[in-house]
């Protein structure tokens, strides 16, 4: 039922609009709206009882465990949530003067510091709303090193075919074009191929390391060597950053430009699609273009740096300094962390990618690399089931969700045919992860003896598999008031 | 150890399983001589109670002060229930809904949000959420070069009383795409954007115009006329829009003859806190028409195997996920939490509420200039505005302005850098957050400014009557 | 799966206890434990898991439509929880001085001086922690007069058979015998009885009005002439006060105490099972007695009236000043509500009340009262269907929860077999009671048709119908460490 | 119309189905004499936005002081999952728990709190929680005369070192129904229960024995030689404990040679913020053989008809509801909420967790009365201590503590009214919220105040060397 079934003409939740007690409209009525929206008219407790229900309907970390490769679903802290929330942090207008808000840039200063550190880069800036912001500003600072040395012949961005999709769109919006590298049968990509591909085109290349392959890339060294070689910059796609953390610095592996994803790896929350923070940091040579807002800080006070001190930077990416609420819950994490818990992230993120690889192998099922170790997230192919028994990986995806388990990434990466992306992350128990390993065996058997139980899961929650097809064809995005 | 929970048990069994000695092992296809050392710029990690500790003191430190800034991000109430409900564990540490049967509370709530936002912006369709408002500007710009088929241009008019921040950022956004946003400047008397000034571009092959009611000064403007010039000239018009304003506003698509093309802004007003500038929210809307051309998730309703009425993610052959390089936008991650926020608030406040906050916002507002209005201070713009204005003064504003913030007041955003044109001028808004007494306040601590400026040392005489 | 069962020895939600650098233990030996307890053993995300899914196995307000009579479930806003937590709010420690917790007690001031009105009373105290607590105040003043007049054999308190359990109860707990009175047909006291009771042992009576039958004590004033004739004195159990706030007060009916449930009629959340504030309001001529601590105020500042103030209290009910916390998310309540708010609580109440009853009735349901109205509540008797088809007040209370609806309150009041005392409380949409309507219909058909889905009910919860006798008489109260 | 759904349709529609006119025909059996009016004495309804503010201001006025304040309520660290989840609509609003097939969550949680609350007190059973410290005692002095059959007698041993709102709350409590509390000393060097005292009622009827560990003063009492004193004597005990202290100290059950009978405390150290004193809850645990005997709610484990597991209220024929005028008390109401709260803290902390915060209180308070003790100030009992200690000077203390205020700094409970024969004494206690600054911030404020007491007009010599 949605909310606006409740409606009834007249129904307000009364203590929450202003009266209106001698308040004139001094409007001019050609500026006026004439007829009203017709937003719900329902009290306050419908509203709560609604979402209160609806949010039942949700599989989330706090109640589920989600095994989803590239994404990094971890715990949340609700201590970064409570402390991100007091009302001294949540009452600060942005444009408030930094003298004013000592407090909130002192947090996000050291959180810059703690990045940089983490990444050895040589400067961050934490504007970016989001991973593929990040993104795209770390291309387009690529873009305006090679401008500001006016080496304007540079039009394409390699990427490697295993590549996030994000990766090209961005490339595509920064007015580059894509060039893919392919990928060995190891995972590892084709140095060969990439030899061939550089030259005096070559803006740069964007890379995951730990690939989305789910391996680490181990002639990282050689690829960063050909891209300089040949007048490209090293771009470093975070998404996979969990899995490194105090192990191996991107700055380290050669990278010139790095974005992190702090709703992954630093475990802010996913949202249900958002919020997230796309911080970027660069080595010397992007330097000059960093975005802005970044925090400045001289001994004594805080301030912002702006496009004033900051005269070639690639400019503004939001209204104001991006999402500083995921920035405070970011660093309060950082801050429980501290230095022996990021290098624990890596560890146990590792170590319960590898025992459930090896678990799920056991099991009977195929993995896309078996002779190489997992870094915090591994493959798994359905081919021989989807041949064998027609149970595909959205098969096997769906009928997880009965056994109250989120399924992992499916059908990504593109370059392996049914596959499962399946990222365990360090905050799940051994007991959790083996209750996984029974649930996709009591499948695979399932597969064997009644596939259609797969075909037609998932038959535990509020619907079963949905018509995509229908709602893609015939459009219904909105309500709409009868009559 | 934070937030892993093996055991030593745990750890020995799991490396056995596995076949390793250590957990170090499980890093040997790094090359060594990459391996990072301890991290020795990253302090030692807290408990919980010393960071709680440390933020509370942070936290203070800025206090709550008495602000009066606009700009972009407004202070309205926002009720308590908002925020207990958006911060649920399977609200808050959800995944993006790919799994529409495990994520039927998330897609039926953005559903509704994309029903709530048509309905104020009176537009066909809705995406699910875009970063902020200014993102969602050059989203949008982005967005008319695609759709607009009669043009061949990437040439957008962007008058300069839109936001400056929204147009650094479209600016940061497009230009890598080659194209081009030609200024066009505000009436120095009105604040507005005046026809004449689009004249010189009659004719011309124009991809879209950009109106923004009400504009940055808070002035309102003649959207009816400038949306009907911009279809008469073949360019699209993009609508930035305060969600607020629209439920007492003529809406974007309502403007002109056949209303505008795209509408888009920043959703905070919708029962989004300050919190230093985000996260907040953009939303957009359009015509049906250009649904495919959008970017971002959109949640369509459909039924399930048994017929049973159910949401999905839909339409997702325009994303960067399937599209790869040829998608709409790279845009992956939205804004999710904060639409669950703006969904909810605007259950809560419904249409009438809505409409009583823009009201009472925009009667503070006239009481403020009406109280600080004198010899001094006057409304720079003549035309009509909306819960915000521009004063300004022949007085040092810096001399006027610091004092205040030592009595925890923040009385406006300052033009002088954005807009060196207009002088020593203040943007100020008071929302519905405001009482008397508090504007009593403001207008009492600047009087006190003024005078302390006009006379001690700083014998300035008044230059307007 | 218990929380314990997640447990493993060693494991710790690290960040939540300090670390013990540098900390000896001093104290002796031979006062320390040997064996810790054997708390679980958990991670931070197990517990917020754990308790997440439990939580939502309950039905609630936020989720349910509640008829349950007598306990007047509305809605507890959401305003009242936030605003209670606020920093300021729970940093207070009880016995910093009046002086530094004036902000807290304006408040408590305050909210005595709103009940004093809504109730007609002298004075207010707010110190008792719940309704019974309440009660025991009352009685207890009630003795402490007659003895401070050395009136000492008054030793009876005369409750109406149809009273609340805690009435009698609370009499022993005070040292009286109870004598009960009869109830007429028609709901009323009977009134001829009450004055072949009353006496010279007649300490006082104890009612409830409107009474638990659902219907207004009509001859209240006759009530009150009889007790207060033969010496004794008139409690008001505030159980019902939603009904009437604004409408009538207790001390213009002639009681001299009373107790109000805040976390009925001033909406503070029943929490799954407390905590509740139970205040008591007094006439003159209890007032000497009242409990302790109470809030004064003397035009400038606000402090504490304790024993020295008040030489001839009852004394204390709890440590500190009973359960503040209650008393702030009142103290909201009532100023959200205001002067005409209190008005619409037990007109919409009564309403709703009148409006449910009529419609069930039209159903086919036999009222108990069917020529009386409906005050907040009234009853349904199930005592025909019992009889035609075995359907008992507790297959209907078990077959409602499959419909969402948690039941009404069953077999209470005792006097009125097989029934279901039922309160929908002002704050229930129509459409909502509209839907019970539809289920309480269905159910009836169900009892005509298949009546074993009624006594196998619920069928859609968590657990089936529980073995209460089982758990009685096999206790089984807590988890033990196996081995 | 706050939190009234109905619209004008609504109302009109029920009561032409109720067959009235108006909404006040529905109370035509009230006599008409006996309405009220219009309630002038309430203030007319506020906007949540204005409560809100106000609300604000009253906190911000209180503030959030430094606080070494113990005396029966200590400030410990709460891990933020705590309210967050306590909070949840679904144990917030929900009823108690009688239906117990939609109460499962509630019903388990409790079950499990009572096998935390046995654990921790080494007792066989645990009730589902009462309202508080205090009055938990006077309900385990009910209890005890109750359940002890050797006892005739309607006599308690109360010992002056218990809580004094414990003893003033029991004395409220119970004398009504003839029971006898008669005060024990302390030893007035060590400030606990010495048993020589108690020997002067060797060989009489006594129900119930007292013993609290810590008690009132911090000091810890010979729990072992007490118990078994008791239990030579016929005599119950009642323990009164501190829950955080029991992970570190020998707990109720194991006292003696066969531990105490009935264990009471004070519930709030267990994830329970201060608030001005309440809510908080009270624990009792008991022997397995006085379960019946047992006032309050009582959750078991017990299987529904298809033979799974489930939790319902038992033994509820000891309660009010069922047994009238025979109940074990009048007990309806408990402290659900709180009992969710301490459940999960205790959860999140485990055995070690809790250990550790008892030792790093006593560490702090430890270093406390290390860094105040001097010439002027010294610790008044000479037994070991537990995180709360009793100092005594020679100077006012009321002149010592009160500049303290003005710096937002709460110093301790003056004892003055209750123990005037221990003169000018001051309860301290310094919890593991307290860092070395803040003790040092204490330390220094005091030895400012004493400073300007023994010097500026007051030339006081110490009596102490």
């Amino acid at each position: 039922m949605l909310i606006f079934e409740h409606s009834r003409p007249g129904r307000r939740a009364a203590v929450q609009a202003p009266d209106l007690d001698g308040v004139e409209n001094d409007l001019p009525a050609e500026l006026l709206r004439e007829d009203p929206p017709a937003l719900p008219e329902v009290s306050e407790m419908q509203v709560v009882r609604h979402y209160t229900k609806l949010s039942q309907k949700n599989f989330s970390i706090d109640t589920q465990f989600y095994p989803l490769g590239s994404c990094t679903m971890k715990y949340n802290p609700r201590a970064c949530n409570t402390l991100a929330m007091l009302p001294g942090i949540l009452a600060r207008h942005p444009l408030a003067p930094a003298s004013e808000g000592q407090g909130a840039l002192a947090c996000l200063y050291e959180l810059q510091e703690m990045l940089k550190e983490v990444t050895g880069m040589k400067t961050v800036s934490l504007t970016p709303a989001a991973g593929a912001q990040g993104e795209f500003a770390g291309v387009a600072m690529i873009r305006a090193y090679h401008d500001s040395r006016n080496d304007t012949a540079r039009d394409e961005i390699l990427v490697p075919d295993a590549a996030h999709g994000t990766n090209p769109a961005t490339a595509t919006m920064c007015g580059y074009k894509v060039r893919e590298i392919p990928t060995l049968d190891n995972g590892d990509v084709d140095v060969d191929a990439l030899r061939g591909a550089v030259g005096e085109h070559t803006a740069g290349i964007m890379l995951t390391n730990p690939s989305t392959l789910g391996v680490f890339e181990r002639r990282i060294k050689d690829i960063a060597d050909i891209v300089h070689q040949a007048g490209g910059l090293l771009y470093y796609d975070g998404a996979n950053l969990n899995a490194i953390l105090g192990k191996v610095r991107p700055g380290d592996m050669g990278f010139d430009v790095i974005h992190m994803n702090l709703h992954k790896t630093f475990s802010t929350p996913h949202g249900g699609g958002g919020p997230g923070a796309g911080p970027v940091g660069v080595g010397e040579r992007l330097e000059p273009f960093l975005p802005v807002p970044m925090v400045g800080y001289d001994g004594d006070e805080y301030f912002w740096l702006t496009e004033k001190e900051v005269p070639q930077t690639i400019g503004r990416l939001s209204t104001f300094m991006g999402n500083a609420g995921v920035l405070f819950r970011a660093y309060i994490y950082a801050r429980l962390l501290g230095r022996e818990g990021m290098h624990r992230v890596a560890e146990f993120a590792t170590l319960n990618a590898n025992y459930l690889m090896k678990r799920l192998e056991a099991a009977g099922f195929d993995l896309a690399f078996p002779e190489r170790r997992a870094t915090h997230e591994f493959i798994v192919t359905l081919k021989r089931q989807m041949k064998e028994q027609h149970a595909s990986a959205m098969d096997f995806a769906k009928r997880l969700l009965d056994y109250g388990y989120h399924a992992p990434t499916t059908y990504f990466p593109l370059l392996v045919p049914e596959c499962l992306l399946i990222e365990p992350t360090e905050t799940e128990s051994r007991e959790e992860i083996d209750g996984f390993v029974d649930a996709m065996a009591k499948i695979l058997e399932e597969a064997a003896e009644d596939v259609e139980l797969l075909h037609e899961a998932p038959h535990t929650l509020p619907v079963r598999r949905l018509d995509e097809v229908r709602a893609a064809r015939e459009l219904d995005l909105r309500w709409k008031a009868q009559g | 150890m934070p937030f892993v929970p093996h055991t030593e048990d745990d750890i020995r069994d799991m490396l056995k399983t596995i076949g390793v000695q250590d957990i170090e092992d499980l890093f040997d296809e790094i090359p060594q001589q990459l391996r990072c050392g301890t991290l020795e710029g990253i302090p030692q990690g807290m408990t919980e109670q010393d960071v709680s500790r440390l933020m509370h003191e942070r936290a203070s430190k800025d206090g709550q002060p008495l602000c009066f800034i606009g700009a972009g991000a407004y202070e309205h109430h926002i009720p308590a229930a908002v925020w207990e409900l958006v911060t649920r564990g399977e609200f808050y540490s959800a995944y993006t809904p790919y799994q529409a049967e495990a994520s039927q509370g998330t897609l039926q709530l953005v559903y509704e949000f994309q029903s709530m936002m048509t309905e104020l912006m009176a537009m066909d369709v809705s995406n699910a959420s875009l970063y902020d408002g200014a993102s969602a500007l050059a989203e949008a710009v982005l967005m008319a070069i695609r759709a607009n088929r009669k043009s061949k241009s990437r040439r957008i008019l962007m008058p300069t009383n839109v936001h400056p921040a929204y147009r650094a950022t479209t600016r940061t956004i497009v230009t890598n795409q080659g194209i081009e946003l030609v200024e066009v400047p505000f009436d120095n008397e009105g604040g507005h954007l005046n026809l004449d000034s689009l004249e010189a571009y009659s004719g011309e092959d124009i991809a879209a115009l950009v109106i923004a009611q009400p504009n940055f000064f808070g002035v309102l403007e003649d959207v009816d006329a400038l949306t009907d010039w911009a279809h008469a000239n073949g360019a699209m018009v993009i609508a930035v829009a305060n969600p607020v304003a629209a439920a007492l506003l003529k809406p974007p698509g309502q403007w002109g003859e056949t209303g505008a093309d795209i509408a888009i802004g920043e959703g905070q007003p919708l029962g989004v806190p300050l919190s230093s500038g985000g996260p907040y929210f953009g939303f957009m809307c359009a015509r049906q028409n250009f649904v495919r051309q959008m970017p971002g998730r959109i949640v369509g309703r459909t039924v399930d195997r048994d017929g049973r009425e159910g949401f999905t993610l839909t339409l997702q052959a325009r994303e960067q996920h399937i599209r790869r390089s040829r998608a709409t936008s790279n845009i992956c991650t939205n804004q999710g939490l904060l639409v669950t926020a703006a969904t909810i608030h605007m259950s809560l406040l419904g249409a009438e509420g809505l409409r009583r906050v823009a009201l009472a916002s925009h009667a503070n507002t006239r009481k403020l200039v009406d109280k600080l209005a004198n010899d001094h201070i006057r409304l720079r713009f003549n035309r009509p505005y909306f819960h915000e204005a521009v004063l300004t003064t022949e007085l040092s504003l810096d001399g006027l302005v610091r004092p205040l913030y030592a009595h925890n007041l923040q009385p406006g955003y300052m033009l002088n850098d954005d807009y060196p044109e207009l002088g020593e001028s203040l943007l100020v808004c008071a929302t519905e957050t405001k009482s008397d007494a508090d504007l009593d306040r403001f207008a009492d601590h600047m009087a006190r400014a003024i005078e302390k400026q006009t006379t001690a040392g700083h014998p300035v005489q008044p230059k307007m009557a």
